[in-house]
């Protein structure tokens, strides 16, 4: 009984961390330029990893695989985004312009919901 | 079963993942395509490791998410200042 | 002193990791993971990576509450920024823009700044002595970044020490 | 490059982890995938991390350079020297039986110690590689080349 929850469970979890790592590599090829594309990858990164890991620990069980799942999990969640970070700096001091929404000809222009201008708290 | 399906669903994304780091305009989008590709190898890695039952894959993973990470450094180092050895960080 | 202390936390938690990664209890496996403890734990003294930087032993005790509020973070993160990819109009509307970052300690804005980077639709292009340069893929992004609720949570986290 | 204290600081916080998996996958190598050679290439890119993150001048002040070149040939000399010793006790080359009382327990010593020097010298001969190449074509962050009469602060190579 317990073991057809958790592979339910398990099925759950690995299909919709698929799901979101096709959604992070569509959004990568979607995106028009490298600042947002670097958004469309975290998706991967974070939720689609965590989550693929997860359903795979549920079928590990107590284990020494539960474990080096954990390790690798710890690993990405410390290292993707301080690739990124490094990614993002290195572009900038490599004179690329991140595309903001005033040069970009969408539906909703900054001045519609903009507070830049706001004081911070 | 269901490792079979989730190794299918990871192949289009790798592959999208490829396409990207082929057609990326400049040089860091072709550098974030890969790191991307790497996360999803990964993952890869450890879902066919449950799926062929051998769980030694999960080591190779864990080595695989190491060297992913050091490699987009290098890389990322050799563009920034075309010297590996340049002193960029003081110890404190 | 301080050395010392992250110095033996360090071994003990390295071989502790040994352990579980290894999960072979025969004296000469055992033997050599104390071994490796100890051998990584001088190395990483000459290499001057133990400090509490480097070993961030302040931190044990607040970090799992700040993990489970950041995975929370990470989910409702991520469901608009998928509502967003699969939009065929492809709603973005990226901005630039600083935060302050009230933390006092280096490794208080690192993690604040890898939070923000964590949680997809905003990332952390650059940190300065008082605030981060941001960049965010929505207004909603920006608008829950300058609630400033993030920026209070790793300031409680990072405590006084 | 500027300050880069994210990068720092990760970079402290995953090094020994690193270099306690290069070690795990070292030991290792009769149970699972891995053995000397992955485990000095996972070792080797923990120090070319810290190298690449930290500078080369750094680097080379932790791992001096003649430490590696003893190293390299270590670990040769343990391998060649697994292989005589099993050679006086009576046994073929590299036959391991001979190395303990028990066959068994022979094996499992002769397996380890081939492995670590197969370790010690891929880890300290991928170093020295590292090190002797980044140092090749350094530019000043003005992007010139620096050549070693326009550095007089730099030793000159024995």
């Amino acid at each position: 009984m317990i073991s057809t929850v958790l592979d339910s469970l398990s099925w759950l979890l690995l299909l919709s961390g698929c799901a979101c790592l096709l959604i992070s590599a569509i959004g990568l090829l979607r995106m028009p330029d490298l600042f947002t594309r670097m958004h469309a990858a975290g998706i991967g990164d974070t939720l689609g990893a965590i989550l693929v890991l997860a359903g795979l620990m549920l079928q590990a069980g107590l284990s020494i695989t539960l474990v080096k799942l954990v390790l690798i999990l710890f690993f990405l969640l410390f290292t993707s985004p301080t690739a990124c970070h490094a990614l993002a700096r290195a572009a900038l001091a490599g004179g690329q312009k991140p595309l903001l929404a005033e040069n970009l000809n969408t539906e909703n222009p900054i001045s519609e919901s903009s507070p830049t201008e706001q004081p911070l708290p | 079963m269901m490792f079979e399906v989730a190794a299918v669903a990871l192949f289009p994304a790798m592959f999208l993942a490829l396409a990207r780091a082929i057609a990326g305009p400049t040089v860091y989008d072709r550098v974030l395509a890969v790191n991307t590709f790497g996360t999803f190898t990964v993952l890869m890695i450890a879902v066919l490791g449950f799926m062929t039952d051998q769980k030694d894959f999960i080591d190779i993973a864990l080595a695989y998410a190491l060297i992913n990470f050091i490699g987009t450094i290098a890389v990322l180092k050799f563009f920034a200042v075309g010297d590996f050895g340049y002193q960029q960080e003081s110890k404190k | 002193m301080n050395r010392l202390v992250h110095g033996t936390s360090l071994a003990l938690t390295l071989a502790v990791i040994w352990y579980l990664l290894s999960g072979h209890t025969e004296a000469l496996l055992l033997g050599l993971g104390c071994g490796s403890a100890a051998t990584i734990t001088w190395l990483a003294l000459r290499m001057d990576l133990i400090d509490h930087e480097g070993h961030p032993l302040h931190l044990t005790f607040r970090a799992p509450l700040f993990w489970v509020w950041l995975m929370w973070e990470i989910i409702k993160a991520n469901g608009q920024v998928i509502k967003i990819i699969l939009d065929p109009k492809l709603p973005i509307n990226p901005r630039r823009f600083r935060v302050p970052a009230s933390q006092k300690t280096d490794i208080g804005k690192v993690i604040y700044a890898n939070s923000i980077t964590l949680t997809p639709g905003t990332i952390c292009l650059d940190v300065t002595e008082s605030d981060l340069d941001i960049h965010a893929l929505t207004a909603d992004g920006e608008l829950g970044l300058k609630s400033g609720e993030m920026d209070r949570l790793v300031t409680r986290l990072e405590g006084d020490s | 490059m500027k300050h880069h204290s994210i990068l720092r600081i990760i970079t402290k916080l995953l090094i020994p982890l690193i270099l306690l998996f290069a070690l795990y996958v070292q030991f290792h190598g009769d149970f699972g995938p891995g053995g000397g050679f992955q485990a000095g290439v996972i070792f080797a890119a923990g120090l070319i991390l810290y190298a690449l993150v930290f500078g080369l001048d750094t680097a080379s002040e932790v791992i001096k350079e003649w430490v590696l070149m003893i190293l390299v040939p270590l670990g040769v000399l343990i391998y060649a020297g697994v292989g005589v010793a099993s050679l006086i006790l009576g046994g073929n080359f590299l036959d391991y039986n001979v190395l303990a009382h028990d066959p068994v327990h022979g094996q499992h010593l002769g397996i380890l110690l081939v492995e670590l020097g197969v370790g010690v010298t891929v880890a300290a001969g991928l170093t020295t590689i590292f090190f002797a190449f980044a140092g090749r074509g350094r530019r000043n962050p003005e992007g010139a080349l620096i050549t070693k009469a326009a550095n007089p602060t730099q030793e000159p190579q024995r």
